[in-house]
């Protein structure tokens, strides 16, 4: 049996829907960043399987970016979360509604 | 063979990404997502995507996960979050609701319109077998894409300052972030209904103002 | 006159620079040292000079032979695929505005300080005045709103930071009622400006001669542009119903807010019926002036009933300026010669009249810090000057003969007359309530015993009445030989009525029966029915 | 001469214009010389036009000077042109003579006033504008100088502005002028839009020629006629007069007696051919109005005792008699009584003036009498202003009042009678004024109700302390008896403070009845000084003191223009005797600006004897019914003297109360529709935004996780959209 693109596409579908549960369910911050990496995965997943489908180079290029981009998200992600935390030891997301209308 | 090396990696990945999704504690919600990346990572090479696989390695489960991991070590707040309670009403439902419905689209979406592999080939730079991959690459994005890469070395630069800014120790006492009991959402103030109609809300500016 | 006629058209672009010098000088202060107030002054009262002067200018090499037509025109490409353009130019309906407003920014800033924020203050009223100079000689309908928005944000500033208790609620009052008005403005000039595009074919643009002589709208749709138009300037003025911000507008500003805005600020909307409303849907005007001439009416009759009832100077003059504008709004429906004059003289005369009196009225506010009505009195014993200044320019606000507020307000009149006989008679009720609220609110602070700190107010010092002086004379001037300004109105004026004339068919400029047979008859035969 | 007509109101003006800018230096007396030469140099410039307009053959006797273009403005061209004919010159002349005058008098009265120099700026000011009006060659020119003077009254009646009665009073004059001249706004308008033009020139001309309407003529003369009875106070609107007397006394002589007043009998006769081409009623409106002022204002004369209300009272009744002469189209004899009356009334005020003066600002005739022993020379002046204005033959005023008079019967014998009963009432009034001013016991000095009031007040309470102070002794008494039983004297003592007690309650209880049962003072005590009883000790110390004061006579500066008046008031009638034409010399000089719209006499001379002795005889009466009432007391003058006549009618009263109540619950009313409805609705527009604005703030509940919920749905629902679009 042969592995199609597709099987690879319906892998980061589900890995995607994922991150975007975890995202809406938890409340540490940490994870909800992480939760979004797994939806950042979801997407190189499919970048680099359509390339390889396509034969094009492309989607390989894309994902080195959304690497980096992702791993300056995280760095600015976790320093406001270091200055967050420094304030309020153990704060969740739901604690920090300073913006409230 | 193919088969299974994917099919035994996807499930890793599911589970390290059900890990991340339940775990109670960030550790191991981190040591989770080491999991999926790993995964994945296979799955890169699965499809020649060599690179990628080894700076998935490097960069995301060796740089990235390890911050994660100091920020935990350093804040302490390797808490065990407890998961049974939602504060949100509705929260949970929404996300469920959310969560399927995406998954239905997009595996609409990825398997039945692009209805599978096309055959057609990208007019972009042909690609190599897993031996050239990295060399391959690399010409693109020293030549092609040399302007894109120097814009990410911008941004890594800006992303370092400004992770350096936020993080670093002021002096004196901090001043600490308001507490807003989350049930206290739907409280509209007082505002306005002091004598003066104001057509302005100028008055409304207080609780703005209490951030600060 | 050959003289004259040279230095018209000198290369020198005197009106971009009208622009430009108070913009220039208001960059200049904002980056002045905050701390040094006397500097702010000094720059600021240069800048206004130099504007005030470049005005005067304007007035002499105004000229009179060519008085009908556009004169200095400027013309300057600037968003040329939407054909946008930097297009200026004085005639003689936009020209006394320009000099009273040169007039007024040197007076409002020498008069009164801040007090505090200065650096701000002062650059907010030199954005003030190159924005107001910017909507008078504005010929491109774009230029035109830029600059009747830009004035908005000073004027907000002004009267909120530096203004009193309550300025902020009056500050917004103003800000909000204006921006609806005029955000209506903005889609009537849109759809004005497309809907000529595509009934002449030719490109867009918001040349104001270009769109008013083509006249390429349909009668309905005019109609329907046209009061987008008319809100705009009906809330500016303000008319009737729309007037409420004005007095706490004018009570929450400081001294020199009101002075302009009473002085330049009302004048936009009257100038805008006159420039954009008259001349660019003449159809729409004569169709609608029954309902303008009504409210004016009211207006007179109104603000000045209200006035009398006043408790706050302040809030009195305000009042009295809604019934001053009655008269203006009701000129310029009139849609003859007397009453278009009429009403452009009143705009300059209610400017010089209504400012002097804010100042006084501010001069008062320094010595005793009240504007209450009831709280003051008997001040003409302590300060017979004052009290002397301030009955001249009471008297040329109550429109006595020899001062400036009479003839204005006459010629108003005399064209309602041959337009609507009934109208001006009742306006002319008008004339005799202007005695009561003024005349009352004179008695009330300066007539009677003084006791208290109104007994030791001290009179008026000689700063101040240089302050007032350029004020006190155009006063009598213009009430006695008021002949310089007319003739520089009047061919401007009579271009505008016969270009409603040709542009509305079936109608004539409403004037005296006098000619061929003296209809005398026909004239005397409404009157018959008078009694 | 005539194009320096100009010179007469450039007098006035420079004079007014150096009073006002040649700042302290100008203080006492200088001022006032300086403003009295200004007037005297306007007198000499009109006399010299004057002369030279004689000069000139009649009927080239107009001219016109213009200095430049006033208001041109579209059709509307207003010069600033001075009209010099035989009218406008005939009344400048007796303007700035009795303006002089008067200019000269006032250096006296407002000797020492803080406000001299002011005072007199004031006054060449409104010379000015008098002349103005009275030179202008236009309706609208007229108007400035008709508004300048309405100014000008307004400044000198509040001149002393510290009394809140006198700011009112100024108050009221303008407003009330500011009604008529809303009709004589209205009347210009029409003339305009009639004539094209507003210059006497062209609109009397074309009116002449006859080719106006009369519907047209009609409503001009009616809106002039309006504009006319505001500033000459006519009824219903001379309620300002009367007040205007608080203003200094010159100010009343000048403005509200001899100039200002008449400039609406001016503008009549100035347009008399618009009047002649009107319906035929708007003369009879005019006629009776006048004869009704006449008549209305000549009752409450009768029962005032301000003296100089009675004047200004006086004053309303004599201009009525000018409009009925206007109404009955005896223009000549309007203007005739009209210069006379400025000679007598002028003097009359003056006098009264200097009697005021004399009494130290006393304005109250019960208080004066017998004056002339102490004031000579105003007395006899006044004297003479008296039969002048009585009608009695030879003086003034019995020649212009019985023209008056004879047209009146030729209009209307109706109109006639009211004139005569008029005639009779003035003569009346007018010797009561100088029988108790001049004759008579001199009652300065009596003891006044109030004052006696008080002495009775004064009384009752030492009284009552005197019973209090002997209850204490007593109460005192008895304490000591009880205190000592066996000393001798307790019992004594204290059946003699018992004794005292009861006298001072006896004592107090004489003193209460008999202040209750004591007569009714009057307030004008004819016979002998009041009888105040048993309280004469305990007036107060004033009446003692005015035992002691003796009025005295003015300085030369006040006499010398009374008896300069008091001849032009003898002699007044010689411009016009009705002898002969060649007698009738006012007419024949104004012959040209009348367009021969005089009406002629169809009565002849035998009737007009008779009516003439009528009317001396009418004034004879009333003279003799004064003297038996206040001078020989064979009548008790409080028959004459009733309330609702000394309240004016209660016509004052009733205006002055509308505007008081209903009218001003009006005004405040708009304010407060203002302030609630129409900014009300503003605010609830405001509101209602508001509320909208704190529903929508609920979604905006600062929460990272619901925003990103949002951001999911609506990342589903793009998904969604896209699939739909796309076809399978």
């Amino acid at each position: 049996m042969v592995v199609t693109t597709s099987w690879y596409l319906a892998l980061a579908a589900v890995l995607f829907s994922m991150g975007a549960v975890g995202l809406l369910t938890r409340r540490n911050p940490l994870i909800m960043i992480m939760c979004v990496e797994l939806m950042l995965n979801a997407v190189n997943l499919t970048f680099v399987s359509l390339g390889s489908e396509l034969g094009d180079l492309g989607g390989q290029l894309s994902v080195f970016f959304v690497l980096v981009v992702a791993a300056s998200e995280v760095v600015v992600g976790l320093a406001v979360i270091v200055a967050i935390m420094r304030r309020r030891q153990g704060a969740t997301v739901d604690d920090l509604s300073v913006l409230r209308g | 063979m193919d088969a299974a090396v994917f099919l035994i990696s996807a499930a890793i990945v599911l589970a390290g990404a059900g890990g991340v999704l339940v775990a109670r504690n960030p550790v191991h919600a981190a040591l989770f997502l080491v999991q999926t990346l790993f995964g994945v990572a296979v799955l890169f090479v699965l499809q020649d995507a060599t690179f990628l696989a080894a700076v998935q390695v490097i960069v995301y489960a060796g740089a990235v996960v390890i911050l994660f991991l100091f920020v935990i070590m350093l804040l302490g707040v390797d808490r065990a979050e407890d998961l049974g309670v939602e504060p949100i009403v509705g929260q949970r439902p929404v996300a469920a609701v959310v969560g399927a419905s995406l998954l239905g689209m997009l595996l609409i979406a990825l398997l039945v319109s692009v209805d599978g592999p096309t055959g057609a080939h990208g007019a972009n730079a042909p690609l190599g077998d897993a031996a050239d991959n990295t060399r391959r690459l690399g010409e693109a994005l020293f030549t092609d894409y040399v302007f894109a890469v120097e814009l990410t070395a911008i941004l890594l630069t800006v992303a370092v300052i400004g992770a350096v800014v936020l993080a670093r120790r002021v002096r004196g006492p901090l001043a600490p972030l308001p507490i807003v009991v989350v049930t206290s959402v739907a409280d509209d103030g007082a505002q306005g209904d002091d004598g003066t109609p104001d057509v302005t809300g100028v008055t409304g500016g207080d609780d703005e103002g209490e951030g600060a | 006159m050959a003289v004259l006629a040279a230095a018209a058209d000198v290369p020198f672009a005197v009106l971009p620079a009208l622009l430009v010098v108070p913009a220039a000088g208001a960059l200049l202060v904002a980056v002045l040292p905050r701390r040094r107030p006397e500097l702010l002054k000094l720059v600021a009262v240069t800048t206004s000079m130099v504007v005030a002067a470049m005005t005067v200018w304007l007035l002499v090499a105004f000229d009179v032979d060519r008085g009908a037509d556009m004169q200095f025109e400027f013309r300057q490409s600037w968003i040329a695929d939407l054909g946008i353009q930097w297009l200026l130019a004085v005639d003689g309906i936009s020209l006394f505005l320009i000099v009273l407003t040169g007039l007024l920014f040197p007076i409002a800033l020498l008069a009164v300080d801040p007090g505090h924020d200065d650096r701000a203050y002062y650059a907010w009223m030199l954005v003030l005045e190159a924005g107001v100079i910017g909507v008078f000689c504005a010929m491109d309908l774009m230029v035109f709103f830029l600059c009747f928005e830009v004035v908005l944000v000073p004027m907000y500033f002004l009267i909120g930071r530096w203004g009193h208790a309550n300025s902020a609620y009056a500050a917004t009052k103003f800000f909000l009622f204006t921006m609806a008005g005029s955000a209506l403005m903005l889609i009537g000039i849109l759809a004005l400006a497309f809907l000529h595009a595509d009934a002449t074919g030719g490109g867009l643009t918001f040349d104001l001669v270009e769109l008013a002589e083509a006249q390429s709208l349909g009668t309905t749709t005019a109609r329907w542009v046209f009061l987008s138009f008319a809100l705009a300037f009906a809330v500016k003025v303000p008319i009737f119903p729309l007037h409420t911000w004005l007095p706490d507008a004018h009570t929450e500003a400081p001294t020199a807010g009101s002075v302009i805005l009473a002085g330049v600020l009302l004048k936009l909307g009257t100038y805008g019926f006159l420039r954009f409303g008259l001349y660019l849907f003449p159809e729409a005007s004569h169709f609608f002036a029954p309902v303008f001439l009504t409210l004016g009416l009211v207006g007179i009759i109104y603000g000045a009933v209200v006035a009398t009832m006043q408790r706050d100077l302040k809030r009195l003059i305000a009042y009295s300026s809604v019934a001053h504008l009655g008269f203006i709004v009701l000129g310029t429906f009139a849609l003859n010669t007397e009453g278009i004059e009429g009403g452009l003289l009143q705009m300059v005369n209610h400017g010089v009249s209504t400012a002097a009196l804010f100042l006084l009225v501010g001069m008062i506010y320094e010595r005793r810090h009240t504007h209450r009505i009831d709280e003051l009195g008997g001040l003409q014993k302590a300060a017979p000057v004052l009290a002397a200044v301030f009955t001249l320019v009471m008297l040329s606000s109550i429109g006595l003969p020899g001062l400036n507020g009479f003839v204005g307000e006459f010629l108003v009149l005399v064209g309602t007359f041959n337009a609507h006989r009934w109208l001006a008679v009742a306006a002319t009720g008008g004339v005799v309530l202007a005695a009561l609220y003024l005349l009352w609110a004179y008695q009330r602070v300066f007539h009677g015993p003084a006791e208290g700190g109104n007994a030791e107010m001290p009179d008026l010092k000689l700063r101040e009445g240089l302050v007032l002086a350029p004020l006190l004379v155009l006063i009598v001037a213009m009430g006695v030989y008021p002949k310089p300004v007319i003739e520089r109105m009047e061919p401007s004026v009579d271009a505008l009525v016969a270009h409603i004339e040709t542009h509305v068919d079936g109608f004539h400029e409403p004037t005296s029966r006098f000619g061929a047979d003296i209809g005398v008859g026909e004239g005397g035969d409404d009157a018959g029915d008078d009694h | 001469m005539l194009d320096l007509v100009w010179l007469v109101p450039a007098f006035p003006l420079a004079g007014f214009l150096i009073l006002t800018f040649g700042g302290r230096r100008l203080g006492e007396p200088a001022a006032g010389w300086l403003a009295t030469g200004a007037m005297a140099g306007s007198f000499l410039a009109t006399a010299g036009a004057f002369y030279d307009l004689a000069g000139r053959d009649v009927h080239d006797r107009r001219s016109v000077t213009t200095l430049f273009e006033w208001v041109p403005a579209g059709d509307l061209t207003v010069d600033m042109g001075f009209l010099a004919d035989p009218l406008s010159l005939t009344m400048c002349l007796f303007v700035t003579g009795v303006g002089a005058l008067i200019h000269l008098y006032s250096i006296g009265y407002m000797h020492g006033d803080a406000g001299f120099r002011r005072f007199f700026a004031y006054l060449n000011l409104f010379a000015f504008a008098m002349l103005m009006l009275v030179l202008g060659d236009n309706l609208l020119l007229t108007f400035l100088g008709w508004e300048g003077v309405g100014a000008c009254s307004y400044l000198l009646i509040s001149f002393w502005f510290t009394d809140e009665a006198n700011a009112s009073a100024g108050k009221k004059a303008f407003i009330t002028n500011r009604i008529g001249d809303w009709g004589f706004m209205v009347a210009i308008f029409m003339t305009f839009a009639t004539f094209g033009s507003v210059a006497y020139v062209d609109v009397l001309d074309t009116t002449a020629a006859g080719t106006v309407a009369t519907s047209t003529a009609t409503f001009i003369a009616l809106m002039l006629f309006v504009g006319a009875i505001g500033k000459s106070a006519q009824f219903p609107l001379y309620l300002w007069l009367p007040d205007a007397m608080a203003g200094p006394t010159p100010v009343s002589a000048l403005i509200h007696a001899a100039t200002m007043v008449t400039s609406g009998i001016y503008l009549l006769t100035r347009v008399n051919p618009i009047i002649a081409d009107a319906a035929d009623w708007v003369p009879t409106l005019i006629a009776w109005t006048g004869a009704g002022t006449a008549l209305f204002a000549a009752t409450i004369a009768v029962a005032q005792r301000d003296i100089k209300k009675v004047l200004a009272y006086s004053t309303i009744s004599q201009l009525g008699y000018m409009f009925l002469a206007v109404g009955c189209g005896a223009y000549v004899a309007a203007v005739f009584h009209m210069i006379t009356h400025a000679f007598f009334k002028a003097l009359l005020f003056l006098g009264s003036g200097s009697v005021i003066h004399g009494m130290d600002g006393d304005q109250d005739m019960a208080h004066y009498g017998g004056l002339r022993r102490f004031m000579p020379v105003t007395a006899g002046t006044f004297v003479v202003g008296w039969l002048a204005i009585a009608g009695v033959p030879p003086f003034a005023g019995f020649w212009s009042k019985d023209e008056i008079l004879a047209f009146a019967w030729n209009e209307s014998p109706l109109l006639w009678l009211v004139g005569l009963v008029t005639a009779v009432l003035t003569a009346f009034y007018m010797t009561r004024l100088v029988i108790l001013t001049f004759f008579g016991r001199h009652r300065y000095a009596d003891p006044r109700p109030d004052e006696v009031e008080e002495a009775w007040a004064s009384a009752i309470a030492a009284a009552d302390e005197a019973v209090v102070a002997a209850s204490a002794a007593l109460d005192a008494a008895v304490a000591a008896s009880e205190a000592a039983t066996d000393e001798p004297g307790a019992a004594e003592a204290l059946v003699a403070a018992r004794a005292a007690h009861e006298a001072a309650v006896l004592e107090r209880g004489g003193i209460v009845a008999s202040a209750g049962e004591r007569p009714e003072l009057p307030a004008l005590a004819l016979y002998g000084a009041p009888e105040v009883g048993p309280v004469a000790d305990r007036l107060p110390d004033e009446v003692a003191t005015r035992s002691g004061h003796h009025p005295h006579e003015s300085p030369w500066t006040m006499g010398l223009p009374l008896v300069v008046l008091a001849v032009l008031s003898v002699l007044g009638g010689l411009i016009q005797l009705p002898f002969s034409a060649a007698t009738k010399r006012l007419e024949g000089w104004l012959e040209p600006t009348l367009f021969g719209n005089e009406v002629h006499l169809s009565v002849g001379t035998g009737t007009l004897w008779v009516l003439a002795a009528v009317a001396v005889a009418g004034g004879v009466v009333g003279i003799l019914v004064a003297v038996a009432a206040y001078l020989q007391r064979r009548v008790d003058h409080r028959s004459f003297e009733q309330p609702i006549l000394a309240d004016a009618w209660r016509f004052d009263r009733l205006v002055s109360n509308f505007m008081g109540g209903p009218g001003r619950a009006g005004f405040e009313a708009t304010a407060d529709f203002d302030s609630t409805v129409v900014d009300g609705a503003v605010e609830s527009v405001a509101t209602m935004v508001k509320a909208e604005a704190r529903l929508l703030r609920r979604f905006h509940n600062g929460l990272v996780r619901t925003y990103a919920a949002g951001i999911g749905v609506g990342a589903v629902g793009l998904v969604v959209w896209f699939l739909s679009r796309t076809s399978f």
